[in-house]
């Protein structure tokens, strides 16, 4: 499915209606992200940070996704979707202060960088394993309807996670129990180095949904609009009480794995240059030209204020002082018990480790 | 108050917990039509329902995964586990996720689930009917292990673990569900987690039991008794977080520590408590702490009464160990 | 797929084309297993053994799957295929032993009734949690590729071990490898208490397959001819190269799950009844009757053949000791560690365990 | 001989063994194209291709349940789990098959398989790519337990472990892999398991470690020379079955014993060494016992120099217990 065609103007029979203005919030989120996503790499280039993964080329999965989920409704990610909750409103400085695990961070710099959650925004805590997340999120739908609630859930995750047993899992329980889920399939063509069609011998992801008679579309996960109007049907579906939808996002990992990844190992530059012209974000521009709401000057405005923002962040984040070391030994519990206590005492009294430097 | 075993009593704190509070909801396989296995959800889906008594797919990645989900959006889910043996398959999801959302998070979300499962030998169940794997949980930060040995302290207990906000692993002894009847309160009512209790006070030798192998450490201690050596029996109820000032104390006053427990003895819980007490009271110690354990071999069928650390194996080491 | 009509006859556009003989020894295999069951099920009420899981309705399901195989080929098991197992020639009297753990045990009374295996028969162990068997099974199909062999490998479970992480995770490995596998879903309407429509919300197990690109077929499980034929096929396929199979078996458990198990509170006596019109011995019989090659006299003499059979192995499994005590301390490594020696030694050196009915 | 990082070292043993027997294959993620996400299986796939270094969906389950179908057909299966934090999906088949399958056919079957996985922190992993796992394993009869320190000792444990005809899980110190090199044999050798190594001879306190905390160890070691302290440093190398003569000889010796460890204190290996010393060796103990371990929490990120027993965590216990 493709709504934004070649040439920027919409499929009239599947353009889904947005406001123009709607769209070129799309446009300057998926943007934001993109330059958050580029400063990050640069900075763990420079050793200020330890990890960064991102969503260079997936931003319009992610952002049109969280965009047709409505405010009641849950997110819950897998890792790249940090774009996802800034969408919902989540305070940029927040996100970078975690980047630097220091005394900002909402984690207490306990996980490392792009480990994010918000309960306010009704988005779950990311989690390294892949796809925990899944039966999590199918449980959190359950509850939402044993409650009576017209809320419903979006959950991430990657091609490589359909091999998970937790996948396995929660499409079966999403299916006997109806719960109101979409599984939010970004399938980037990569699972680290592994190939989509090498994580297995079916042609389509979608086509794993028949497994659990949960609907499923496959639909051009570069193209916003495509993205929006699949997610809002599912929307529609779980909100009406038909039950979960898997939704099979096709894009492209443009960068690394993450920032510890050499990707050139595994693939071919020609490969990604097809891609790069494949890119979300030329796709929306061109249209949002095309109707005159979007020029080259707005362009590089967006840019800039997009920068500064990033740059103030990360300014403010390295001058904090790093999270403080008792927070070491909180919220293992509700209440601290004894070993906890004592072993508090024992480090905080004792003596602080060597710098780093002297090491390996 | 009505005489109860260990089956109905669990089943009237599950009832009692159910009627208090909506958001309790009981999932598993064979819960609901079947009543369980070991009936221990009898007439629950009757009085309750199919949603909130849901008997689900064989999986139990689903069951703990989807559970977890319930419990961050406020619902206070309780898996069972048919017996622990099968736990593994959803090990991740207790290890990885439960165990450690509530620090991840720094206290933003948080677990309160209670995963129930039968534990232990004794009825003849070989290798994947009669595993004991706590030791696997205590290792495991952000976990409570409960296993009580009674009726009494199993509703109790069981009710304390649904009002706790941390995920508990709650053990249930299968050996003892038919086995003992007592006096338990048909009204709801709590017993403290990291709360352990004497059942026998002694003055030569301290041995720490729970669950099933409690009564033989008591048997073995009535036994030895006969022959002058006075055992203090502690049956712990809650494993972790541990009651240490009640094992301390009592091995500051009998000088000896005994344990006894199913699993296999190395990095069984035994071996921690060990360390605990020679840590803790080191000067106070006149003996050797010993363990009486099962072997470390998978659980077997026909010798499982030699295998297990029954009373015929627990008292000479009293005596061994109160006549060092 | 049905190839036995309701008159006994064949479809001859389905027929196999076995040899008469041949499917009057898939007879009396069928008959003997059941002769077995029902004994065991005796014995076991009568508190002789302490446990038996039998296969009562399900005979043709797996006699026909054995049948089907090559003697080259292996044998994963579930826990209800011993028929499979004595198919193959294992004998009688050490199934019988291990029934009773005593010292003819091959497993030495390690493992609860019903956990047999032999490696001469190419026949895998029986272990209780359910679907670890499947991805094993996948592993020794591409051993066996990989060793250039033209072996396969027919693995049994049951519906479900479909919700089961190791299904996923064999059937997913199986089609990316095509290893030469059968999957061989005994779909007899239980998971102890939860009903297959319960289990799962697709309407057949059979559609679980295309999520992995596996060819899957479902057919009458009741039928030995039909499972003969599809089984072989299997084969055929997994021979020529062709990769992996999925076969659904219809068929019903018409016993409760194990002799710990009372199927009353969960289904209906008339459900049950149903089935037993289906019993898929009639069924064949009435087949072998119509081709003149069997009769009730000769029906009544192979019953009795096979009851004396098991009757003369219950005996002399009754009087054989009990497997040994240092038993217990062997084969937890190819050699004893010094911990085990110790304990061996102090289990050995120690006192006795009172008699059982001291207690509970 | 060459000059070898652990990485290397590894790299060099899989070779050996691969060209050895053709029945030695490798299974993982990330292990074939691009050679392991540490590397160290850099141009094992290019060498002896896709068929005996397969690139595996992403499924633990599936790279440890295969894998012991091989070992069950006379294959030489290695798995590689990407990070010990991720063995849980196949914890399942590891513990309850693995593990069992020699004991439940009495030796009809076995499983002759090598699970590799990195383990521990030290890179800034945080939660979820820094844990230390092994005494769930150790709890496990069936399965041995191997953690090299050093390149050497790397390349002879795998070839080894490789011949071994139980499964072995073979942890790798992720913390060591490019941190120190060393000369190592090009052709193949082995190092037995089982195995203590004494590192450092000393009479007041014995120090056990493994892995990257046995650098820890002997620096810590080396400090409380300077104040008088005389430490005998022992890497274990094997961690189950275990060298007992090693360790309780050495404490025989010297009365004292720290043991060291990354993974959370409570029920972790240190618990099961401290006790069989205490067993063992208690009228010969001048001090308790210590533990210089990972806190029971989560692993940390920023502050995982401090939740790691380093050297300036273990030194005072050293002087504190040579001291007692
Ligand atoms: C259970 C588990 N095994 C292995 C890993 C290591 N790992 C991290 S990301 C990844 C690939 C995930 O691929 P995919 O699901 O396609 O997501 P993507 O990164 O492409 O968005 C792997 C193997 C892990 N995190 N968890
Ligand atoms: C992992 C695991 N969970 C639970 C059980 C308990 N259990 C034993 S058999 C069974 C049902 C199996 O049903 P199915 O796969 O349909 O096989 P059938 O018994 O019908 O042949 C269950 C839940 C188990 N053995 N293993
Ligand atoms: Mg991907
Ligand atoms: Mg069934």
């Amino acid at each position: 499915m493709q709504v934004i065609r070649d040439d920027g103007s919409l499929d009239p029979k599947l353009d889904p209606g947005l406001s123009i203005d709607r769209v070129v919030a799309l446009y300057k989120a998926m943007v934001r992200t993109r330059v958050i996503d580029d400063r990050l790499q640069k900075i763990q280039r420079q050793g200020r940070i330890a990890f960064h993964v991102g969503s260079l080329g997936e931003e319009a999965a992610i952002i049109g996704s969280a965009a047709a989920l409505r405010d009641r409704d849950w997110v819950v990610p897998c890792y790249r979707e940090v774009g996802a909750l800034l969408w919902r409103g989540y305070p940029l400085q927040k996100y970078i202060d975690h980047m630097y695990g220091n005394a900002g961070d909402p984690l207490r710099g306990r996980q490392m960088p792009d480990h994010t959650f918000s309960k306010v925004h009704r988005y779950l805590s990311v989690s390294a394993p892949i796809g925990t997340q899944i039966p999590q999120a199918v449980g959190l739908a359950m509850a939402a309807k044993k409650r009576g609630q017209d809320e419903c859930v979006g959950v991430f995750f990657g091609d490589g996670a359909t091999s998970s047993n937790d996948f396995h899992a929660a499409m079966n329980f999403a299916g006997v129990y109806r719960a109101p889920v979409l599984f939010l399939c970004r399938n980037n063509g990569y699972a680290i180095s592994l190939r989509t069609e090498d994580q297995t011998a079916v042609r389509t992801l979608a086509e794993k949904a028949a497994a659990y008679r949960v609907p499923a579309s496959r639909i051009d996960g570069n193209d916003v609009l495509a993205v929006w109007r699949a997610v809002r049907e599912g929307v529609q579906r779980a909100s009406e009480g038909g039950g979960p939808s898997f939704i099979e996002l096709m894009t492209y990992r443009l960068g690394g794995h993450s920032t510890s990844d050499d990707p050139r190992i595994y693939r071919k530059q020609e490969e990604v240059d097809a891609w790069r012209r494949a890119d979300p974000l030329l796709r929306l521009r061109k249209h949002i030209e095309q109707e005159d709401v979007w020029t080259d000057d707005l362009d590089a405005d967006w840019l800039s204020v997009c920068e500064a923002e990033v740059k103030a962040c990360v300014q403010r984040a390295e001058q904090k002082p790093p999270s403080e070391l008792r927070d070491l030994f909180t919220d293992v519990y509700e209440a601290q018990p004894w070993h906890l206590r004592e072993q508090e005492t024992q480090c905080l009294e004792g003596p602080r480790a060597k710098d780093e430097e002297d090491e390996s | 108050m009505t005489q109860m075993n260990l089956v109905q009593a669990i089943n009237s704190g599950l009832r009692d917990a159910m009627r208090q509070n909506e958001d309790v909801l009981l999932m598993g396989e064979d819960i609901g039509r079947l009543g369980g296995v070991f009936r221990v959800t009898q007439g629950l889906q009757e009085e309750f329902g199919p949603e909130r008594v849901l008997d689900t797919p064989l999986s139990e990645t689903g069951i703990i995964g989807t559970a977890i989900g319930m419990a961050l959006y406020g619902l206070r889910p309780i898996s069972e586990i048919q017996f622990a043996d099968f736990i593994y398959p959803g090990f991740d999801q207790l290890v990885n996720e439960a165990a450690k959302y509530r620090y991840r998070t720094a206290g933003e979300f948080h677990v309160p689930m209670v995963v129930r499962t039968p534990y232990g030998g004794g009825i003849r169940g070989g290798q994947y009917h009669s595993q004991s794997p706590e030791s696997l949980f205590i290792h495991t930060a952000g976990l409570k292990v409960v296993c009580p040995s009674n009726p009494y302290d199993a509703k109790g207990l069981l009710i304390q673990s649904i009002l706790d906000e941390d995920p508990v692993v709650f053990f249930e002894p299968k050996r003892v569900y038919r086995a003992i009847k007592m006096e338990v309160p048909d009204a709801p009512y709590t017993v403290p987690l990291s709360e352990a209790q004497v059942v026998r006070a002694g003055e030569h030798v301290t041995c720490v039991a729970w669950g099933a192998m409690l009564y033989e450490a008591f048997a073995a201690a009535e036994e030895v008794a006969k022959q002058g050596v006075d055992v203090e029996v502690i049956d712990l109820r809650t494993l972790w977080p541990l009651d240490i000032e009640a094992i301390v104390s009592s091995v500051k006053k009998t000088g000896r520590i005994v344990v006894v427990h199913e699993a296999p003895r190395t990095c069984g819980f035994g071996s921690e408590l060990v360390t605990l007490v020679t840590e803790q009271a080191f000067l106070h110690l006149e003996a050797p702490p010993a363990r009486v354990t099962g072997f470390d071999t998978p659980f077997p069928l026909t010798h499982e009464r030699e295998y297990l650390p029954l009373a015929h194996r627990i008292a000479p080491v009293l005596i061994g160990t109160a006549r060092y």
